[in-house]
């Protein structure tokens, strides 16, 4: 049975022509770039021209990219090297109740010491509301991070225009572009961002490696001391394939960007649709048009969504609940309870997340049996009597 | 997450014993949808033996993988033998669960308790 | 020309059986270990595989082992794990002042936010005095950080004695281990450690991915904050090819390890005997027997390390002075003014570190072109009159 | 490490004017072996013609190639105009330096400087 992936928000397939771009970095260009001799020239040479890459992607220029080791690092990077870098200046950090766990649980660790942080609510498509975002900055606000998009329920937060209120105030302003970057258009400048989280395996790109846009000027205390890599930002022997893959992983989201956001758009929405209409008591979540094009999340009244995963495993179908890192975590997920979720809707929520490779005939399968697994789980539960 | 057994799959996949039974002598009614587990069990009894057990879960793969093996357990047995039936029974008897959800075998034995104390109210009166 | 590659220290090229085991868990693997579909079984099975592998390795249970991004970050989540978690129970560190600089710097750091470091002196073969380490503990010392082996001088530091006397006063203990596992043996209880780390890019493993041991019981508040992979010690998702190479590398490196310690070593002293005899006015630095079998570290009076590297480079043969990484920097290496060179002999050291691949005959061109090149060089040197 | 021109590498392995002179009509002597780098510069001049200039550098690739440079661009100069000779002057002939060793250049200004000074000072005499 060959598998129907759906959960590319959560990782996707390293891209051939990556692999066979890293592979000359593991045993024949393998010197350590911070060495003198000729045979580092190579791997040096690669590493800036991935920086190179990834900095034309996104409007910065080279000197303004750290290579990290993914998203998690580099929004913990962001945050507590914000958070240390200007504490003589503030100790006030505001965020949304919707980001990733690497944001929220940095944030609350933070608080353990110290720092007080701003939960901002959201509205029920999941957007964060900027008067109350306005309202909230205070003389000690020393950072905003708000995600771009958000990787459970797809709503993208009107981040140009926090950017402007950040600059307004003086307040530094980062954004978790995990999910956008590759997917949609990340300009630093065109969103007004001082600092951006990106990560490598949500655009076919290898795991364990990542970046962190940090604009020219703005102080940041390392995560990670040691050597001198990365202009003595972030230590640690370069991962160079990793960072070989990643570039070449940018030129190629960047090739299909804009017919993959269209395409998977249209899928995404008929998709919606045929859900919504074959399948009685379900909703969508997160907002219906400022939305990642391959996010499709949906909550099924009266049954719960690891069942609903578990049956369509049995027709090799994967999807995810909410984020697949807090698959094994008892608690709906913090952010459909957010947009005003019920927790027994909450736990009833199943993500579909689209691909490069997904194709209209998946999505017409899984229309066919989804509906079937939602009776059947029904019909053995005590919440739904309809 | 570790891997569910194969047991735990099959119990998931094809649950025994799913529905309501009409005229039930014991019902039990445990679990909240806060946190994603509610379970309904209901039992017949002749003679101080169980004979025959339905149940309906709203719940994760454990949960109604574990209600389901309940109920295979519980019939036949006599009403004082069900009431042995813990929680660890009936995980071993799905050869395990995964530590994160031995908590979910915890609602086949609350629910198995409820029923049995509904059955002994209803006898009382 | 075929290069002569001296700078195992600094990084190994990965083994092309390590580059096979990883390439299946790129592309067709690829699932989110952390998801619960059918498909994550695989990657899921091969990350605990290669935990099992170290923990085999190391003398230590599965779950005391969290993978990290590299040796660097190992250090910086031990100690600043460390200080943060026992921050109640005190604020002072003890370590030495020859450690890498992931241990150094970090120090540093948490010296600027409170807590108080002695950073205890050696003797002239770069060993810690345990006396001296004795008398360094106080109540409140919560950790002593003391790394196996230096990565420049290759010297090899009583760490089970050092073990033992932090057990006896209750004090939590980091050995930095980067340099010697897969080297010579490292047994987490003969050492008695409770915090370990590695990296696998310096025993033919792929760069970007370390380990720390955490021994059971030991409370370390995380560097990474985020999902819940690792048991909630380190988050993102897994860098699923690179734990499997890691895991390979570990195999590999066991397998021979033994035999090529006993090869290295024969191979070293002739070596350093050969060019002690041969150049005048050269001293070899570190402890002539306690000290890792690949490491060579030899100073020339009158002359500076970096333009001996550069003429050795011409010749095809790549070697360091000191750490691979301080290599941009102006300051001599801190470990060799530490055991007492002068600035300019600390100037002028060269290392050369052997690997699994380093034949007699190499090691021989290189003490057939090295001569000519220190005399070249001293006469064109102020410092060298004789 | 940001990578050397060619041209730095030329003059490192095949520096010009290395050694002494004898009898010199000015010696430049700076630097410090704490920071690596020291350089001897040794000039003779002719009716305020530098004729002749030869060095000797302790220090990486970078101070021998702008030591070497520098003999280069003196040789053939007034004295006037050779003092117009600063580190960026030489770093440029050599095509550039990388970032961190930029300050290998002031060495080659610094001894340059010193030589003309101690020129003068015996001439005095
Ligand atoms: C002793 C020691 N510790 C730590 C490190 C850092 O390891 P990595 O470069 O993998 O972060 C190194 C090597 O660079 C080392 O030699
Ligand atoms: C929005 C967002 N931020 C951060 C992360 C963390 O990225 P990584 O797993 O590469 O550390 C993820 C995905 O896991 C994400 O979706």
């Amino acid at each position: 049975m060959k598998t129907i992936y759906l959960d590319h928000a959560a990782t996707t397939a390293t891209d051939p022509q990556v692999i066979d771009a890293m592979l000359p970095y593991f045993h024949e260009n393998f010197g350590n770039p911070s060495s003198i001799y000729s045979l580092s020239r190579s791997t040096r040479n690669a590493i800036e021209n991935a920086r190179e890459i990834l900095a034309n992607a996104i409007g910065a220029n080279p000197k303004e990219i750290v290579f990290t080791s993914g998203g998690s690092e580099s929004d913990n990077f962001a945050i507590k090297g914000i958070a240390q870098a200007l504490k003589d200046k503030g100790n006030h950090i505001i965020t949304s109740q919707i980001e990733h766990h690497a944001v929220l649980y940095t944030c609350k660790y933070l608080e353990k010491n110290g720092y007080n942080v701003t939960y901002l609510p959201v509205d029920n498509n999941g957007i964060v509301k900027l008067e109350k975002l306005e309202k909230a900055i205070r003389p000690d606000t020393i950072l905003i991070t708000i995600m771009h998009a958000n990787n459970e329920i797809g709503s993208i937060q009107p981040i140009r225009q926090i950017g402007e209120i950040a600059k307004k105030h003086g307040t530094k302003f980062h954004t978790d572009a995990v999910q956008t970057f590759g997917h949609i258009p990340v300009n630093v400048n065109d969103l007004n961002v001082d600092l951006l989280s990106v990560s490598g395996h949500k655009f076919y790109g290898p795991k364990g490696i990542g970046a962190l846009y940090i604009r020219k000027g703005t102080k940041l205390t390392p995560l990670i001391h040691g050597g001198d890599q990365e202009r003595r930002r972030r230590a640690s022997t370069e991962n160079v394939p990793g960072i070989v893959g990643f570039g070449k992983a940018v030129e190629l989201a960047l090739g299909i960007m804009e017919d993959e956001a269209i395409r998977q758009t249209g899928m995404r929405d008929n998709f919606i649709q045929t859900l919504l209409e074959k399948i009685p008591d379900s909703q969508l979540n997160g907002h219906p048009v400022n939305r990642l094009p391959n996010n499709i999340n949906i909550s099924f009244e009266g049954i719960e969504g690891e069942s609903i995963l578990l049956n369509l495993d049995m027709y090799g179908i994967a999807a995810s609940t909410g984020s697949a890192c807090s698959s094994s975590s008892l608690e709906p997920s913090h952010v459909l309870l957010s947009i005003g979720l019920t927790h027994e809707f909450a736990h009833g929520s199943v993500r579909f997340s689209l691909g490069k490779h997904t194709s209209q005939g998946e999505l017409d399968q899984v229309a066919e049996v989804l509906p079937g697994i939602i009776q059947k789980l029904r019909a053995m539960s005590p919440r739904y009597n309809k | 997450m570790e891997q569910y057994s194969e047991k735990v799959m099959d119990h998931f996949s094809n649950p025994r014993n799913v529905g309501t039974i009409e005229n039930p002598d014991g019902v039990g009614h445990v679990g909240n949808p806060m946190c994603g587990d509610v379970m309904e069990l209901q039992i017949k009894v002749k003679d101080n033996i169980i004979v025959d057990a339905k149940f309906r879960t709203f719940g994760c793969g454990a949960a109604i993988a574990t209600s389901s093996m309940a109920t295979e357990l519980v019939i036949g047995k006599s009403i004082d033998d069900a009431q042995k039936i813990t929680n660890k029974v009936v995980a071993e008897a799905l050869d395990g669960l995964p530590p994160v959800k031995m908590h979910c075998s915890n609602l086949a034995e609350e629910a198995l308790e409820a029923a049995i104390k509904d059955y002994h109210s209803k006898q009382k009166k």
